[in-house]
C-alpha cells in the first residue's frame, strides 16, 4: 500500500513536471523567476485551505465549511479593526473565530457524532449566515497600509509573504502528521476508528482537533485572501472549497480515509496553480481552462489506475475470445 | 407493525411537521393551498435529481457533476426545441439521452476505471461546464417556444404536468429498487460490495447503471428545467449539486452507503422547500436567513444522530439463538 | 532589460499592441456583447484584443488573472472589478510595470488606474431604477427588491442609491424586502414566487440583475400576475423580449453594451497614443461623452431604458 | 453417466503482485463427502476456495473439472450455476437487507429480473426451516447478532440446493450449541448427497465431520487421506511440517497479591452481579456460549462498556475507568475477538500498529523517536516471531495468526499489567496458536495478571489456571483446572 501511495505522488511529480515543460515551451513568459514565484503566491490561499482538508479528509471526514469560515475570518477581522482600531487584536479574533468553528464541527462530528458531510453541510450555511449578518452583505475594506503586507507584501523584495507562510505551515502539517502521535492517532482513525478506539486512542478528542486544525487553516487562508484583495466580504473563499477538496484527492489523499501526505497535496495544489497561469498566460479561454483542470484530475487517476484497467481489460479478453 | 415508529423518516417526516406547524403559526400564508402547491412545483425538479443522487448515495457514492449535467442537458434541450422541426417527443428524448450520456462517462471512470466517484465528478463537473461554455460561449438560450414552455404549466384531468413527471419518476424508481434484481443489487452493493461481488453482483455494471440513471434523471429535469424558465443560462445548475446533495442526506441515506430510501428523500426536499418559502413568508431579515437554515439543518441532524444512537442502545437483545436451538429439521 | 525584450518580443510576433479586458466573470451575456463591441474596435483600431477572465465572479480569482497578464506583459489592461479595493493593488502593480490600466463598468480605486470607463453612475442608475418603480407602481405601495447576491458590492451600492432616491422622492413607498437571488435563474424564480405569497400587497418587483430579471419575470407569467405586480429591473434585451412583450416585465435598464465596449477599446487606443480625452469629445458610433478630470472618469450617458416598444432594435 | 468425483482441480496457482498464494495446488472432492482442507494460516485454503468460487481467477494452466467435465469458472454466479455455493471466512452478507434477501440474491429460481417477494420470502423460509431457525425473514440482517449471521449463511449456502458447499472455518464465532446445529447440518446435506469442503483449525472437529482431509503447507498441494486413516498427530505433522501438541502448561508460581478484583458489576441486558478475582501470574480462563457475555465483561473492565453498578479494584484502589484510554493507563490491555474490526489497522504497517498504545512513551520532545519505534516493533516481531520479519509491510496483507500475534506484540509492549484476551486464537493455525498460549503463559510467569476469553473448551483446558463459565450474564461456575472436563464445563455453560 505504501508502494502505491509512492507511485501515487511519483505519477503526479512527473505529470506536474511534464506540465511545466509544456508550459514553459508555449508560453515563454512562464519560466520566468517573477511568473513561478507569482504562481506560488496564487497557489498558497488555496493550498493553505488544502492543508486542513487534507488532514481531515485523511480521517475519512471532510469539511464543506472550510470556504464559509475564511469568509467569515475577513469579516471578523474587518469588523474588530473597525471597532479596536488594533490590527494585532483584530487579526487574533479572526484567527479565534477560525479555531471556534472547527471547534463547533469538531462537537458535532466527534461528540455528537454527526457524520461529517452532513454537520458540514449545515455549518458551511450557518458560518457564512454570519458573516452575512455581521456585514450585512456588504464589502469592508478600511484596512490600515500594514494590514497589506500578509497578501501583498515581500520578503526580500522578491519572496511573496503568502509563499513563505504556505512553505512553513505546509512543513509543519507534514511535521505533525508524520512525526507525533496526534499525526499517528490521526492516520490510524481514518483507516479504523474501531480499532483505534480499542487501542486506547481517543476518537473524538483526536477529531475535535483535526477540525479545529481545519478551521484554523481556514482562517490564515481567508486572512491571507482578504489582505491581498485589501477586502472583506462573506463569500471570499468560497470558490475554493471544491478545489481544496478535488487538489487534496489529486495528491493522493484517500477519500475513503487513513492515507494521504502533504506532498502529495502540495503537488496537487501546484497542478492546478501552473495549469491556471499557464493557460492565462497563452491566453487560452477560461472555458477551456476549467474544462481542462478536470481533465487533468481525471487524466492522472487513470494514469495511476492503469494497472486496474489493464487487469480487467485481460479478464474480460480471457473469458470472452478464448 | 410500530417498528416504522422508530424509522428514520418517521423522525424526518416530525421534524417537517414541526417546521411547518412553526412556520404556519407565524404566518397564515403558508398553510395555504397554493402556497402548498407552489413549495412543490418550485422543488420538483430538485426532487426528480435527488431520486437518483439516493442511488448514487447508496452505492456509497457521490455525484457533485449534476448541476454541470443539468446546465449542459437543459442547454441542449433549450437548442433543440428551437428548431422548426422539434416537438415534444424529441425534446424529451434529447433530454434523456444527453443526461445518459454523461451519467455513463460518469459511470465509465467509476465503475470501469475504480477512481472515487468525488474525485471523477469533481473533474466532470468542471468538464461538462467547460465544455458548454466553451460550445456556447456563455450565450444564453432564449425566447423558447411556447408549445414547449406551457408545458411546465399545463394540468391533466387538474394534476400539473411536472408533478404527473415526477410521480411517473417515483414510480419507476420505487419498482426498480423494490422489484427489480438490478434495484436491490444497488442497495447490495452498497452495504457489503465485496459480498456483492461474490454473490454474482457485476458490481461495474450496477454502478454504471446507477450513474446512469442519475443523468437520465437529470435529463428529464433539464426539460422541466427549460419548460419552466424559458430561458437557459449555460450557468444554470451551477452549485445546484449541494442542494441536491444536502437532500438526500437530510432525508436519512448515509454516506456510508447502503441505506437510503425515496420517502425520506422527499422528506428532505421538502424540508428544504419549505424552509426556503418559510424564511421569506415569515419574513426574516435576507440577512439572517442562512443563519436560521443552517441552526435547522445543524439541530435536524443532531437530533437525528442522537435518536439513532437510542435506537443503537435497543438494538442489541434481538436473539435468534434460541430459535436455532429448536434443532434440524431433517 | 529582459522585461522590455519579452514585450518586443510580444509586438515584434505581430507589429501590434495586446490589450487585454478583465471582466467580472466570463460567460455572461451582458460582458460577452461588451467585448464583442471592444472586438470590433481593436479590429478597426489595429489592436491586438485579448480577453479572459475567472468563470466564477470571484475578487480572489480576478486578482489571479491580473497577476497573469501582468506576468504575460500586454500593453493596455482593462478591468471591470468585481470588488473596488481589491483589485487595486494588482492595478498599481500593472501601473508600475509599465502597463496602461483602465476601468470598465466597475471600478476600482481611482489612483490604481488611468481612465474608467463608466456607462453611467452608480448614483444616476439607482435613482434612475427607482425612478422606473415608481412610475409603474405609482407613486405608493409596497415593493421588494432581487439582488444578484447579498455581498454583490456594486449591487449594494445601486440599493443605497435607490434608497435615497425613494426617500427624498417618494415617501409613500416601501422596500419590504431584498431578496438574493444567488445569480442563479430558478433561485430567482422561486424567490420571487415566495415574495409574492410574502407580501400580498407588494405592487412591484426590482430585479438587479440580467439573470435575476428574466426569472423573476417567468414567474411572474407562470402565476398569471402579468401587469399586477410591476417588474423593472436591469438585464440585456434579448432575455426580457418575450417578457417585456407579454406585459410580465414593464421595463428593463441597461446602456448600449456593445458601445461601452466599443468607447473602452476607443479610449485604450488613445492612452496608447498618449492623448487624455477631453469633456464632450465626440467618439465615432458612441456619440458625445463626458468627460471628469478630476477622478479621471468617463460617462457613456444616460442608462437606456427596454420596453416592449423599443426592445426589438436592439440585440444582446 | 455422472463422476465419482464432484470437483477435481488440477494444477492451480495463483499469484498476488508476485507473492504466489497457490503454487500448482489439486484437489478432488467425491460427491456427497464431507471434505476437509487444513494448513497453517497463510496456507492458501482461502485463496483456492475462492478460485472455486470464480472470486479470484487462477493463474495459467489451471484445470477445473465439474463432474468430470472441463469448464472454467467465470465469476462467482457461474459458480453457484455450476453447483458450487460458499460459506465465506468473513461472513459475506448484506447488514442493510432482509434475511429473505440474504439467503436468496443471486438465487436464479427467485432472484430474476423482476422480483415476487412472496416467492423470495417462502424460499428464504424454508432454507431457514432446514436449518431450524424460526425468525422472520422480512427482518434486516443487522438487527441479528454475528452468530445468528452465520446460520443465515449456512440458510442461504444451503438453499441453492448446490452440490458442493464450501465452509470456510463456519465455527469460528459459533460456540457449542450452534456447533452441534452445523453438524447436524451436515449430517442433513450429507444424506443428501450434497459434498462439503470443510476448512477449520479445530481437529476435533475436522474427524467428527469429515472423512478425508487434503493438507496444503505454504500454497502448495501435500497430501490427501481418509481421515480414518490418519493420525491426528500425523496431520499435524504434514500440515505444520514438524510435531506440535497442546501443551497443558502449568503455572510457575501464582502470587497471593490480587492485582484485580471485579466486584458486583452489572450492566443491564448485559451482565448481572459480576464478582471474580485475578492474581499475579495467573491465568483465568471465561468460557460459556456465544452471547452469553463474556466480551461485555471484559469491555467493561477495559473501559469501553460503562457497567451500571458494581466496582473495579487494581492492586487494592478501586478505580473508574471511563474511556479505553484510561485502562491503558491503568495497565489494563485487552485483545479484541474481532482482529479486522477492532484490533488492525489493516491498511498501516506492522511497525506502526504495535506502536499505536504506546505512543505518548516512544516520544522525545513531542515527536516520535523512530529509533525507539523500530526497536519495539523489531523486538515483538522477534519474539512473537511474526512472519515475514518485515515491519513496514501493512498488517492487512499478513495471514490471519501473524495479524493476531501483531494485536498481541501491540499491547505486549504497553508492558500491561493485566491482559484480557478475548478469543485470542481464533482463525489461528494449531502451530500459531500453541505459540500464543506459550506466550500467555511467559507473561503469567512474569507476574502479570491474564484472562482468556475462549469458546473452544480444550483451549480453555489448557491454558487456564481458574475456569469461570457464563450463562446469560452470570457466572455459574468456577472450577479450578484440577477436575475441569470438557463435559463438565459444557453442561454448566448450557445451563444445566
Ligand atoms: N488479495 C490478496 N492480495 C495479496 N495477497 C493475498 C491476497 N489474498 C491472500 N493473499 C496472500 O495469500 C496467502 C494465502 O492466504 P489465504 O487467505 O488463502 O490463507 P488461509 O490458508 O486461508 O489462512 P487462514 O487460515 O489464516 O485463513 C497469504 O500469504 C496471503 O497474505
Ligand atoms: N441474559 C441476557 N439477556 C439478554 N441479552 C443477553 C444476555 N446475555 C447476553 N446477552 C446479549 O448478548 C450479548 C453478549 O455478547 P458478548 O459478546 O459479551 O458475548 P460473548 O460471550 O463474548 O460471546 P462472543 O463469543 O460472541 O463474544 C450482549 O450484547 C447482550 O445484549
Ligand atoms: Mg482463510
Ligand atoms: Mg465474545
Amino acid at each position: 500500500m505504501i508502494k502505491v501511495k509512492r507511485s501515487h505522488e511519483l505519477i503526479l511529480l512527473i505529470f506536474f513536471l511534464a506540465l511545466m515543460t509544456i508550459m514553459s515551451i508555449l508560453a515563454p513568459s512562464f519560466l520566468t523567476v517573477n511568473n513561478l514565484l507569482s504562481v506560488t503566491q496564487q497557489m498558497s490561499e488555496l493550498g493553505i485551505l488544502a492543508l486542513g482538508v487534507t488532514v481531515i479528509i485523511i480521517t475519512s471526514g471532510i469539511d464543506l465549511s472550510v470556504g464559509s469560515i475564511a469568509g467569515l475570518t475577513t469579516i471578523v477581522i474587518a469588523t474588530m479593526y473597525g471597532m479596536t482600531h488594533n490590527l494585532a487584536v483584530a487579526v487574533i479574533a479572526g484567527l479565534v473565530a477560525g479555531i471556534l468553528c472547527g471547534a463547533f464541527n469538531g462537537v458535532l462530528i466527534a461528540k455528537i457524532g454527526v457524520p461529517p458531510i452532513l454537520a458540514t453541510l449545515g455549518t458551511m450555511t450557518f458560518f457564512r449566515g454570519i458573516a452575512l449578518v455581521i456585514s450585512k452583505g456588504n464589502a469592508i475594506s478600511d484596512f490600515p497600509e500594514s494590514y497589506y503586507f500578509i497578501g501583498q507584501g515581500y520578503i526580500f523584495d522578491t519572496l511573496p509573504v503568502q509563499t513563505v507562510i504556505f512553505v512553513i505551515l505546509a512543513l509543519i502539517t507534514a511535521f505533525l502528521l508524520s512525526k507525533t502521535p496526534w499525526g499517528r492517532r490521526v492516520y490510524s482513525v481514518g483507516n479504523n476508528p474501531v480499532a483505534a478506539v480499542f487501542s486506547g486512542v481517543k476518537l473524538d478528542k483526536v477529531l475535535l482537533y483535526v477540525y479545529i486544525f481545519g478551521g484554523l487553516m481556514a482562517a490564515i487562508s481567508g486572512w491571507i485572501i482578504s489582505s491581498r484583495v485589501s477586502t472583506a466580504r462573506a463569500d471570499l473563499g468560497a470558490v475554493y472549497l471544491m478545489q481544496s477538496i478535488a487538489a487534496t484527492v489529486l495528491g493522493g489523499t484517500n477519500i475513503a480515509g487513513g492515507s494521504g501526505t502533504i506532498i502529495g497535496t502540495v503537488i496537487g495544489v501546484s497542478v492546478f496553480a501552473v495549469l491556471g497561469n499557464g493557460l492565462n498566460l497563452m491566453g487560452v479561454s477560461p472555458f477551456a481552462q476549467n474544462l481542462l483542470m478536470g481533465v487533468a484530475l481525471i487524466l492522472v487517476l487513470l494514469i495511476n489506475n492503469m494497472s486496474i484497467i489493464k487487469n480487467k481489460i485481460v479478464l474480460f479478453i480471457k473469458l470472452n475470445f478464448k | 407493525m410500530r417498528n416504522w415508529l422508530k424509522k428514520r423518516e418517521f423522525v424526518m417526516l416530525m421534524m417537517l411537521v414541526v417546521i411547518s406547524l412553526g412556520i404556519s403559526l407565524i404566518t397564515p400564508a403558508f398553510l395555504t393551498p397554493s402556497n402548498l402547491l407552489s413549495i412543490v412545483m418550485n422543488n420538483i425538479i430538485l426532487a426528480i435529481m435527488a431520486m437518483g443522487m439516493t442511488l448514487v448515495v447508496v452505492t456509497s457514492g457521490i455525484d457533485v457533476s449534476v448541476g454541470s449535467q443539468l446546465g449542459f442537458a437543459a442547454i441542449f434541450v433549450g437548442l433543440v426545441a428551437l428548431l422548426p422541426t422539434a416537438n415534444i417527443f424529441i425534446v424529451l428524448a434529447v433530454g434523456l439521452v444527453c443526461g445518459v450520456l454523461l451519467g455513463i462517462f460518469n459511470g465509465i471512470l467509476i465503475a470501469g476505471a475504480e477512481i472515487p466517484a468525488i474525485v471523477v465528478t469533481v473533474g466532470t463537473m468542471n468538464v461538462f461546464r467547460g465544455s458548454l461554455l466553451l460550445y456556447t460561449n456563455g450565450k444564453w438560450v432564449t425566447s423558447l417556444p411556447a408549445w414547449y414552455t406551457s408545458m411546465y404549466n399545463s394540468s391533466v384531468l387538474g394534476v400539473p404536468i411536472p408533478i404527473i413527471i415526477f410521480a411517473v419518476v417515483v414510480a419507476v424508481t420505487y419498482y426498480l429498487i423494490q422489484y427489480t434484481r438490478l434495484g436491490r443489487s444497488v442497495y447490495a452493493l452498497g452495504g457489503n460490495p465485496v459480498a456483492a461481488s461474490r454473490v454474482g453482483i457485476n458490481t461495474d455494471k450496477v454502478l454504471l447503471f446507477v450513474f446512469a440513471y442519475m443523468g437520465a434523471l437529470t435529463g428529464i429535469a433539464s426539460i422541466l428545467y427549460g419548460a419552466q424558465l424559458a430561458t437557459i443560462d449555460p450557468n444554470a445548475g451551477t452549485s445546484f449539486e449541494l442542494t441536491v446533495i444536502s437532500a438526500v442526506v437530510i432525508g436519512g441515506a448515509s454516506a456510508l452507503g447502503g441505506s437510503g430510501s425515496l420517502l425520506g428523500t422527499c422528506i428532505g426536499v421538502l424540508i428544504l422547500g419549505v424552509l426556503q418559502n418559510g424564511m421569506i413568508l415569515m419574513r426574516v431579515e435576507p440577512y439572517w436567513q442562512d443563519v436560521v437554515m443552517g441552526l435547522i439543518l445543524i439541530i435536524a441532524v443532531s437530533v437525528d444522530v442522537l435518536n439513532n444512537r437510542k435506537k443503537e442502545a435497543q438494538k442489541k437483545t434481538i436473539d435468534v439463538a434460541k430459535a436455532i436451538k429448536g434443532g434440524v429439521s431433517a | 532589460g529582459s522585461k522590455d525584450a519579452a514585450a518586443d518580443n510580444n509586438q515584434a510576433k505581430t507589429g501590434k499592441k495586446t490589450v487585454a479586458m478583465v471582466p467580472k466573470v466570463i460567460g455572461s451575456p451582458y460582458f460577452d456583447t461588451a467585448a464583442e463591441g471592444a472586438k470590433k474596435a481593436a479590429a478597426e483600431l489595429g489592436l491586438e484584443f485579448l480577453y479572459t477572465g475567472s468563470t466564477a465572479a470571484d475578487a480572489a480569482q480576478q486578482v489571479n488573472v491580473i497577476q497573469d497578464l501582468i506576468n504575460k506583459k500586454v500593453d493596455v489592461l482593462i478591468v471591470s472589478a468585481n470588488d473596488a479595493q481589491s483589485v487595486a493593488p494588482a492595478l498599481k502593480k500593472a501601473k508600475a510595470a509599465g502597463i496602461k490600466v483602465m476601468t470598465y463598468d466597475a471600478d476600482s480605486t481611482p489612483d490604481s488606474r488611468d481612465l474608467f470607463i463608466n456607462q453611467t453612475t452608480a448614483e444616476i442608475l439607482g435613482r434612475h431604477i427607482m425612478d422606473n418603480v415608481a412610475k409603474e407602481i405609482g407613486g405608493s405601495g409596497e415593493y421588494a427588491i432581487l439582488t444578484a447576491s447579498l455581498t454583490a458590492s456594486n449591487q449594494n451600492t445601486w440599493i443605497k442609491w435607490m434608497k435615497e432616491q425613494q426617500a427624498a422622492q417618494y415617501p409613500d413607498i416601501t422596500l419590504v424586502t431584498i431578496a438574493p437571488s444567488e445569480e442563479d435563474q430558478q433561485k430567482a424564480f422561486a424567490q420571487t414566487q415566495n415574495l409574492v405569497k410574502a407580501y400580498p400587497n407588494l405592487k412591484g418587483i426590482a430585479a438587479l440583475s440580467t439573470v435575476a430579471e428574466p426569472g423573476a419575470a417567468q414567474a411572474i407569467e407562470q402565476l398569471g400576475l402579468n401587469g399586477k405586480i410591476k417588474l423593472v429591473g436591469l438585464a440585456t434585451p434579448d432575455g426580457m423580449k418575450q417578457y417585456l412583450k407579454s406585459g410580465a416585465a414593464q421595463s428593463a435598464t441597461l446602456w448600449d453594451v456593445g458601445k461601452l465596449g466599443y468607447l473602452t477599446i476607443y479610449m485604450a487606443k488613445q492612452l496608447l497614443d498618449g492623448n487624455m480625452p477631453t469633456d464632450g469629445m465626440d467618439v465615432p458610433t458612441v456619440g458625445k461623452i463626458t468627460y471628469k478630470a478630476d477622478t479621471k472618469e468617463i460617462i457613456m450617458g444616460e442608462p437606456l431604458d427596454f420596453s416592449k416598444d423599443n426592445v426589438d432594435n436592439y440585440n444582446f | 453417466m455422472a463422476s465419482e468425483y464432484i470437483v477435481n482441480l488440477k494444477h492451480i496457482s495463483k499469484t498476488f503482485g508476485g507473492i504466489k498464494a497457490l503454487n500448482d495446488v489439486s484437489l478432488d472432492i467425491k460427491r456427497g463427502e464431507v471434505h476437509a482442507l487444513v494448513g497453517e494460516n497463510g496456507a492458501g485454503k482461502s485463496t483456492l476456495i475462492k478460485v472455486l468460487a470464480g472470486v479470484h481467477f487462477p493463474d495459467d494452466g489451471a484445470e477445473i473439472y465439474i463432474d468430470g467435465e472441463r469448464t472454467v469458472i467465470k465469476n462467482p454466479m457461474d459458480a453457484i450455476r455450476k453447483g458450487i455455493s460458499v460459506i465465506y471466512q468473513d461472513i459475506s452478507l448484506f447488514p442493510n437487507l432482509t434475511i429473505a434477501e440474504n439467503i436468496c440474491i443471486g438465487n436464479d429460481t427467485v432472484w430474476k429480473k423482476h422480483l415476487n417477494w412472496a416467492e423470495i420470502n417462502a424460499l428464504a423460509e424454508q432454507a431457514l426451516a432446514k436449518v431450524g431457525a424460526k425468525i422472520d425473514p422480512a427482518m434486516l440482517l443487522k438487527d441479528l447478532n454475528l452468530a445468528s449471521q452465520q446460520i443465515v449463511a449456512i440458510a442461504r449456502a444451503i438453499s441453492f440446493n448446490s452440490s458442493l458447499i464450501i465452509m470456510d472455518e463456519p465455527t469460528s464465532s459459533l460456540s457449542a450449541g450452534e456447533v452441534e446445529t452445523l453438524y447436524k447440518i451436515i449430517e442433513t446435506l450429507r444424506n443428501e448427497n450434497i459434498a462439503v469442503l470443510f476448512i477449520s483449525h479445530k481437529f476435533d472437529e475436522i474427524y467428527r465431520v469429515a472423512s478425508r482431509v487434503t493438507v496444503l503447507r505454504d500454497g502448495r498441494y501435500i497430501s490427501s487421506h481418509d481421515l480414518a486413516a490418519v493420525e491426528r498427530q500425523e496431520l499435524i505433522r504434514l500440515m505444520v511440517g514438524r510435531n506440535v501438541e497442546y501443551l497443558t502448561m502449568k503455572a510457575e508460581r501464582i502470587s497471593e497479591q490480587q492485582i484485580l478484583k471485579v466486584n458486583r458489576l452489572c450492566k443491564e441486558g448485559n451482565f448481572y452481579n459480576i464478582s471474580f478475582e485475578l492474581r499475579k501470574g495467573e491465568i483465568v480462563g471465561i468460557t460459556g456460549l456465544v452471547g452469553s457475555g463474556r466480551s461485555e465483561i471484559a469491555k467493561a473492565i477495559f473501559g469501553l462498556n460503562i457497567p451500571d453498578s458494581g466496582e473495579i479494584i487494581l492492586e487494592g484502589q478501586p478505580i473508574v475507568i471511563k474511556s479505553a484510554a484510561d485502562a491503558v493507563k491503568h495497565g489494563i490491555s485487552y485483545i479484541p475477538e474481532n482482529r479486522q474490526l477492532e484490533g488492525l489497522l489493516a491498511k498501516n504497517s506492522v511497525c506502526q500498529n504495535m506502536t499505536l498504545a504506546v505512543l505518548d512513551e516512544i516520544c522525545k520532545y513531542g515527536c516520535i523517536d523512530t529509533k525507539k519505534e523500530t526497536a519495539i516493533a523489531r523486538e515483538y516481531t522477534e519474539k512473537l516471531d511474526v512472519r515475514p520479519r518485515d515491519i513496514d509491510k501493512p498488517v492487512g496483507q499478513l495471514s490471519g495468526g501473524n495479524q493476531q500475534k501483531v494485536v498481541l506484540g501491540k499491547w505486549l509492549a504497553t508492558n500491561p499489567k493485566i491482559l484480557i484476551a478475548d478469543e485470542p486464537t481464533s482463525g489461528v493455525d494449531i502451530g500459531a496458536k500453541i505459540e500464543i498460549h506459550k506466550t500467555l503463559r511467559q507473561l503469567a510467569n512474569k507476574g502479570i495478571g491474564v484472562v482468556v476469553i475462549s469458546s473452544e473448551l480444550p483451549e480453555i483446558l489448557a491454558v487456564s489456571d481458574r475456569i469461570l463459565i457464563m450463562h446469560r450474564g452470570n457466572i455459574v461456575s468456577a472450577m479450578n483446572k484440577e477436575g475441569a472436563t470438557q463435559e463438565a464445563i459444557l453442561a454448566k455453560a448450557l445451563g444445566a
